[in-house]
Order: structure tokens, then sequence, then C-alpha cells
């Protein structure tokens, strides 16, 4: 699998998610947000961090980056994308993924391990995982999803959403850790996956997220 | 120096400097002032006083806690750069190297918690990705008030979120630190911050002012009149007072730095061979990174202020070279390599000025205007003459009565929640839970341990790293304090499984005093004693 | 419209003393200078500039205050 | 003062086509509801929320509208 990684003035997850793909044997590449074209990649990854220092909204700026246009073009190719913490964000603002994340209900940054239902067990990006419940890390100031009802109905009724907060730490809506567009090929979640990939960190549960979209 | 630009027309002039001892206001004492106008042989303008006031502080100079700071026992064969330059480098082997340094930034931090302790973090993070490292981890060592109180919540709440606010956004880990709760603290918080590097050994950089007609490079934020202390008459152009005051806070932009930091790292790393120098603008900001690198390379700089980045109109020379303005780097660079050493900062959305050139007549030479503004000796203006420290023992030691405590213990389980009750004592982890303690991905002991213990991917190795402060014990005794001081790092460090190989301190004294040369004394034969048991 | 900060300000506002306060929104506001053939056009680049950029109209809305400038 | 958030919207816009953006400036915006005997009255709390929360006098300044609602 050919991998992009995109990088936006501000990402700071970049070079970890670029670990995280290599220690997969993935062929991991940085692409600049300068960038116009993703058509040699299988799967694209927006990385997290603060993107144009999050200045205005978290992921507002980067969605004009010229890159986001390869982005909507891979999405309609029915490539995987995948969006971590700012990297869901800019998705949101860009429209990939519906809803919005706001700032946390009780603002300020939160760095901890939180403990997820696995909600959708068949998608591209939950499909190896043998249990229910799984623990990963968050890191944000802005990671409270919002949608209206309708939307939130939607995505429930589509199966859209993969994870869950089991305690909702951010007073996200319907307790949305992470969710997909609705063909499936567009995950956008706060957790981060890629720091909860070796033993000598503490916590692994962050490994079958890339199996199962190396299994596709 | 013929006719006085615009912007300086306000200045009083050299004679009214001297005659209404202007100087005393930035802190020249009158006896170094007639040093100075000696060693000109003429009076000195109100940009160079304003140097020599910079220059000479004991805040850019040490010009009295470096003799005893020598004292400090700093070489041995780890040690690849000792005291004197922007961080301590030790060796870690592999060809790799650990560069790590405490700062203080308390002053700013009380006065604007938020932006006081952001632009604390920024700043250390520059001195260690000047010396060429990667940064890898931050710490933070924090004091306050007793936390009934509500300015200290105030000053709490703002602190951590502007160590937050910088750390998380430039994406580098806060692992460790430790906060503390005194009354002695209740309106002079002590914000001190760490920042660790990783460098590849062919990378050091120092800050040095090397070859004559190579270009001095200006890279970052705009200069703006931020953090320009004393007396600046030339600003009559501000409307109110309230105005003028609101200028002296230093405002953080974390984005901004993680470009230059970025930039700064793959210029040395694609250009180190062209890269003479490099320094970060900190404290008296253009002026002492200039002056420095000149003064430790021997040689002269001539600095073309209208070329200076400016964030506001009508700057003085004064105000561009004493600001303070955040994330602004000096670099020098061979002449017929500008272009591609720019070109890095170009390709990062930034711009690199080329403001001047090194000379060989170690001076130090301002234009502005078509007029030169200052010519002063490097070498005199980097190195105000040393003065001894006024001993005399702080009274409270004085003071200090025979008998000892003897602590009524009668119901020990009650004492024991009563001391776990203390704020000091309590879990910090609802406070440090704002740190992004885990980016990089690095972290293998993360905020809540003995100490922090940070992966070096590629390696079988890892480095821990503490801060501790031991206040109370070091307010009464000096000496002990000091000791337990270090004895407490040591014994987080191990507590984690390593070895502990250097040690910075960062020392929070009121003014200089007795107390600082007794507590290195003793700090230096700890470090030694320390060092030498680790050996065997 | 979900505004956490305006609740928090609120309630920061009534610890303090202030405790006749009914609510309180908070938001952003920008002023921004820039050159346009005539007010007409000036308009039509502001609310694109407003909707392209500075609002998330999932949750925000926006009104404007349009000054010509000498220039 | 520094703004290096109403900087970065300013190169945003920039890059997104707008190109003849001088200066764009971001603050922040409060509605507050509340009670008081009149309007002098009024006019003293609110200069007191402001500079007591709302603001941070060290790096930013304030202006405001006082409006009399019915009850
Ligand atoms: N301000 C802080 N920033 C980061 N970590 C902190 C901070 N304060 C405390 N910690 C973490 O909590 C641990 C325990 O703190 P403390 O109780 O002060 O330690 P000690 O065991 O040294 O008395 C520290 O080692 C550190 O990992």
């Amino acid at each position: 699998m050919k991998a992009a990684v995109i990088q936006f003035p501000g990402s700071n997850c970049d070079m970890d998610m670029m670990h995280a793909l290599q220690d997969f044997g993935v062929d991991a590449t940085l692409v600049s947000h300068n960038a116009t074209d993703l058509s040699d990649y299988d799967a694209i990854f927006l990385p997290g961090g603060f993107s144009f220092g999050d200045y205005l909204r978290s992921g507002a700026i980067a969605r004009f980056s010229p890159i986001m246009d390869a982005v909507k073009q891979a999405d309609e190719a029915g490539k995987t994308i995948v969006g971590i913490c700012n990297g869901f964000q800019i998705l949101t603002e860009a429209g990939l993924l519906p809803g919005q994340l706001m700032q946390n209900e009780h603002p300020g940054f939160l760095c901890d391990e939180v403990k997820l239902n696995i909600t959708n067990a068949d998608t591209e990006f939950s499909r190896a995982y043998p249990t229910n419940e799984i623990t990963l890390p968050v890191a944000h100031g802005e990671g409270r999803y919002y949608a209206d009802q309708a939307t939130i109905a939607d995505l429930e009724k589509n199966q859209q959403i993969v994870f869950k907060y089991r305690t909702n730490v951010n007073g996200s809506s319907d307790d949305i850790a992470g969710i997909t567009n609705q063909k499936g090929n567009v995950l956008g979640m706060m957790p981060h996956p890629e720091r909860a990939i070796e033993a000598i960190l503490g916590n692994t549960d962050g490994r079958k997220l890339f199996e199962s979209i190396l299994d596709n | 120096m013929g006719k006085v630009p615009e912007p300086m027309r306000n200045e009083p002039s050299p004679e009214e400097i001297k005659e209404n001892k202007i100087y005393r206001d930035w802190a020249l004492t009158t006896e170094e002032y007639d040093l100075i106008c000696e060693h000109l042989h003429r009076l000195p303008n109100y940009t160079e006083t304003g140097l020599f006031a910079a220059m000479w502080s004991e805040h850019c100079s040490y010009k009295k806690s470096k003799p005893v700071l020598k004292k400090f026992w700093s070489k041995n064969e780890r040690v690849l750069q000792g005291p004197g330059e922007g961080a301590g480098v030790l060796d870690i082997g592999d060809q790799q190297a650990v560069v790590f340094k405490a700062e203080s930034h308390n002053h700013p931090s009380a006065v604007e918690p938020y932006e006081g302790a952001a632009t604390g973090v920024g700043g250390i993070l520059r001195d260690i990705f000047s010396m060429g490292a990667q940064p890898i981890a931050v710490l933070d060592s924090l004091r306050f008030g007793e936390l009934n109180n509500n300015d200290t919540k105030h000053l709490v709440n703002g602190i951590i979120a502007g160590i937050a606010g910088y750390g998380n956004a430039i994406g580098i880990p806060t692992v460790g630190g430790e906060i503390g709760f005194d009354a002695t603290y209740q309106e002079n918080p002590l914000v001190n911050v760490m920042a660790v590097g990783l460098l590849n050994q062919a990378d050091m950089q120092v800050g040095k002012a090397e070859g004559i007609g190579n270009r001095i490079l200006y890279v970052g934020a705009k200069t703006g009149r931020d953090g320009i202390h004393g007396a600046t008459f030339a600003s009559s152009d501000f409307d109110s007072g309230v105005e003028k005051n609101r200028s002296a806070v230093q405002v953080g932009d974390p984005f901004l730095e993680k470009l230059v930091m970025d930039a700064t790292i793959k210029a040395i790393r694609e250009h180190g061979d062209e890269i003479v120098g490099v320094q970060d603008m900190g404290a008296a900001g253009l002026v002492s990174s200039s002056a420095e690198m000149a003064d430790e390379a021997g040689t002269g700089v001539h600095l073309d202020l209208d070329k200076v980045p400016q964030r506001e109109t009508n700057m003085t020379p004064y105000e561009l070279m004493l600001s303070e303005s955040q994330e602004r780097m000096l670099l020098v660079v061979k002449a017929d390599r500008v272009a591609q050493v720019s070109q890095v900062f170009a390709d990062a959305g930034l711009s690199a000025v080329d403001i001047g050139e090194v000379t060989d007549d170690g001076k130090y030479v301002l234009s502005f205007k078509g007029q030169q503004v200052a010519d002063v000796d490097v070498n005199y203006l980097t190195n105000p003459p040393k003065q001894v420290m006024q001993q005399s023992k702080p009274q409270h030691l004085n003071d200090e009565g025979n008998n000892q405590y003897q602590p009524q213990i009668t119901d020990a389980s009650e004492t024991l929640t009563s001391l776990l009750k203390q704020s000091t004592i309590a879990s910090k982890a609802d406070l440090f839970k704002h740190f992004d303690s885990m980016v990089k991905t690095n972290t293998v002991i993360k905020p809540g341990g003995d100490a922090a213990l940070v992966r070096i991917k590629g390696t079988s190795k890892a480095l821990a790293m503490t801060t501790d402060i031991s206040g109370r014990y070091t307010y009464l005794a000096p000496k002990v304090g000091g000791e337990l001081a270090v004895a407490e790092a040591a014994r987080n460090i191990v507590a984690t499984g390593a070895t502990p190989i250097g040690i910075t301190d960062c020392l929070n004294f009121g003014d200089p005093d007795l107390t600082i040369q007794k507590f290195i004394m003793n700090l230096h034969s700890r470090v030694k004693e320390l060092t030498t048991w680790q050996k065997n | 419209m979900l505004d956490p900060q305006g609740e928090v300000i609120k309630s920061g506002l009534t610890h303090m003393g202030f405790n006749k306060i009914e609510s309180v929104k908070q938001g952003k506001y920008f002023e921004i200078k820039f050159a346009a053939a005539d007010m007409e056009q000036a308009k039509q680049e502001l609310v694109k500039m407003i909707e392209a950029l500075l609002i998330n109209a999932n949750t925000e809305t926006y009104r404007y205050d349009l000054k010509e400038l000498e220039d």
C-alpha cells in the first residue's frame, strides 16, 4: 500500500503517523499541503496538529490548501482517507465529513487515555478489532463533535459512527469520537491510534485500526 | 553624526543623558556610565547608552554572578558544551548528544500569566534549536502562593494554559515538571521551563559571527515594540500611557515558531558548513544576539537597521535593538551561500533578511536612515567590568534560633490525611492533563511518575529527565537546600532505572547576594560527588 | 446555537458576584480593511469572505457593517 | 498589539484569491443580558465585568454598546 501523509504548516503528528505507517511496512510519503496530485497513493492520512495555528477555527484555513482538491478527488475515487484529530477537523471543515468539531465542553486542552466503544465493527477501519472496548489517547482542545439532530440520526441510521466515548470527555453529540462518510471510505476521529501501536509506550489498541486498513 | 533621522527627534541628546542621569533609569550606574564615556572619549548617544545598559545588565552579562558560576564543575568526557552557549550539550554516544537548558520567566508571567508562560516555553525552545538540536521535551517547574486565593487561581490557570497553549501547538511534549504552593510566592510566581533536545553531533552550532564579509540574516517574526523596558522617550507617537504600557507585553505565536524551528533545523542539516553561527534573539534581542556572536569570534558587526523587518511604524534604533519580540533568529552565513540558505526559509513561507555583515574592525556599528547611529567596541560592549557581589548574610539566617522543632503527633492518620490534602502534595493530574505529553510518540513515562522517560527512536536508548526545587530548605539553609535539590533530582532519575549524566540549574534569586555564592559552591561539590560516584 | 464558552463566562461572572446576569453569548469579531471598486462590490466580496472562511455555517451566523475609508 | 491570528487569517484570505486585503484584526465579541436599576448603574456594572473578566487589559482594548431591553 502506498500512503500519503499530508503536511500542513503547523501539523505536528505528521512524523508520528509516518512512524506508525512505516512500522506496519507501509510505503509512506510526506506530501506538502501545496501539492496538487495524490493519484499515486492508495490511502491518504491527514495528521493531527495545529494547522495554521488553528487560528480562526481548527481546520478552517487548512481546508483551502491546494492539496484539498486532490483529497476530494481521492474521495471520489473511493480511496481510503483518514483524518486524525486536526485531520478530522479539516475533513469536516472541507465538507468531506458532516458536522463540526468545537471547543471542549470544559474549555481547555485535554491529554488523556480514554475508553471507547467500537460501535460499528464492520468498517474498513475497525474490522480487525476482536473486542468492542478499546482505549486510545486523546489530545485536543477542540474535540467536541457537533451536528444537528437530523445529521446525528442519519449517522446512526447509516452506521457511520465507528467510535463512541464510554465517558464523554468533551461534550460531543451522541458521545461521538469517530465517524465515516456514507460511502465508508473516509474516517475522521479525535483519538490518536498512531500513538498507541507500541508496547513500550503502554498502549497497542491502535494497531488493529491500521491492520483493518491494510487488510482491505 | 549628521542630521537626526525623523523617529529619533524626541530622544534626549548625549548631554541631556549625562545631565539628567537618564542612564540610571536603565540601571547603569554613574561609575559605569563614566567608564563608557572615558572609553569612547565622548558621550554616548541615546542608542549607544541603551545598548550598554542592556548588555551590561545582570540579566545579559551575569557581571555579578559569573565569577561564582565559574566554580561549577562543568567538564567531563561527556560535556561537549558547558556553560556559555545557548544550552549545555552532553555526548550520549552514537554521534548523538542531548542538549538541555532551563530558564525562568517569572516577571512576565506575574504580569500576564498566559503570554508570560507561553513565551517562556518559546524562548527556551529557541535556545535548544539554535544549537542545531531538535527539541524533544519540555518540563516545567512552578511555584505559586496558596491556592485558597483567587489571584493564585488566576495565575495557575493562566500559566498552565500558557505552557499548554505554546507547547501543544508547536508539538513538543511537556513530559514532566512540578508545582508547589507557598505563601512566599503570593505575588511572585516562579515559572521555570526546561527544554531538552536531541542533536546529531555533526550539526552542532554555536553562536559565532566568524568570517569577515559573512552576512547576518534575520529570520522570523517582525520586530515590534514588545518587551522594551525603560524610558522610551521616543515613543511619543503613542496617544496614551495605557497603550504604551501594553506594548511591553510579549505575545507568543507558536505557529510561527514551529515554522522557524523546523526551517532552522533543516537549514542547519542541509547547509551546516555554510551557516557559521546561529543565535536566537532573547533578552535584549538584536543587540545581545549579534554582539555576543561577534565577541565570541573576535570580529565586528555592521547592521543596517532599515533592513530589519518592522511590525510598527516609526521605530527608533533604540527600539529596534532592544525589542524582545518573540520568534526571531539571527544566522551568520557565508556571503556566497545566502541565497541557498534563504531558500530553505522561503520554502517554509518565511523570509531570511540580510541585515548586515561581519567586519574585521571589532566595532559594533549601526546605521539607520543614512546615518551612523552607534559605533562602539564589540568587546567592550559585551564585557562589562566584573563586579564583586555585596556580601552580607540575609537577616533571616542571622535570626535563626537554636531550638529544634519537634512535631507533636497525636493522631498519625489524621496528620497523614491532612498532609495529603495539602495542595503541594496532592496530585497535579488535573493541571498537567492540559499538556500534550505524548506527541512525537516517544514518551515512555508520562507526567505522574518520578521522572519522565523519553525514548530515542532508532536506538535502544532513552533519556530520563526531571525538575526539582527545594525552596523552603534553601531559604532556611542555602547549603542543605542546594544539596537536597540535586539529591532529589538524582533520586527521581535513578528511580526510573537511569543514570544521572548532567544537571542544569535555574536559580531564581532576589538581588545577587551571599546566598548565591554559598548555594553554588555547595551545588558544585554535590554535583562533583554525584558524577564521581556514578563513574565508580 | 451551542455556546459553551458563553456558558462558562456566565458562570464565571456569577461567581464573581455579578448575580443578575441572564445570558452571555460570545463570538468572534473581525475588522478587515480591503480595497474594492465600489460599495456594492465591497459588499459582495465581504459576504464571500465571511461565508467561505470566517464562519462555519453549521453553528455560526454573522452580521456586518461596511464603512468606506479614504485611501 | 501583535495579532498572530489576524495575520494568519489575512494570509489565508489572500491565498484564497482575495488579494486586496490590507489588514485583518480579530477579536472577541460578547452579548450580555443583565438586570440593573438604571442605565448609569448598568454602565458601571458592564465596565466592571469587562475589566474584571472579559478582557485582558495587558493585551486587549474594548468598546461597548449598551441598550435597554423591555423585561
Ligand atoms: N507542572 C507539571 N508539569 C508536568 N508534570 C508534572 C507537573 N507537576 C507534576 N507533574 C508530574 O507529577 C509527578 C509527581 O509530582 P510531585 O508530586 O510534585 O512529584 P514528587 O514525587 O517529585 O514529589 C511529577 O514527577 C511529574 O511527572
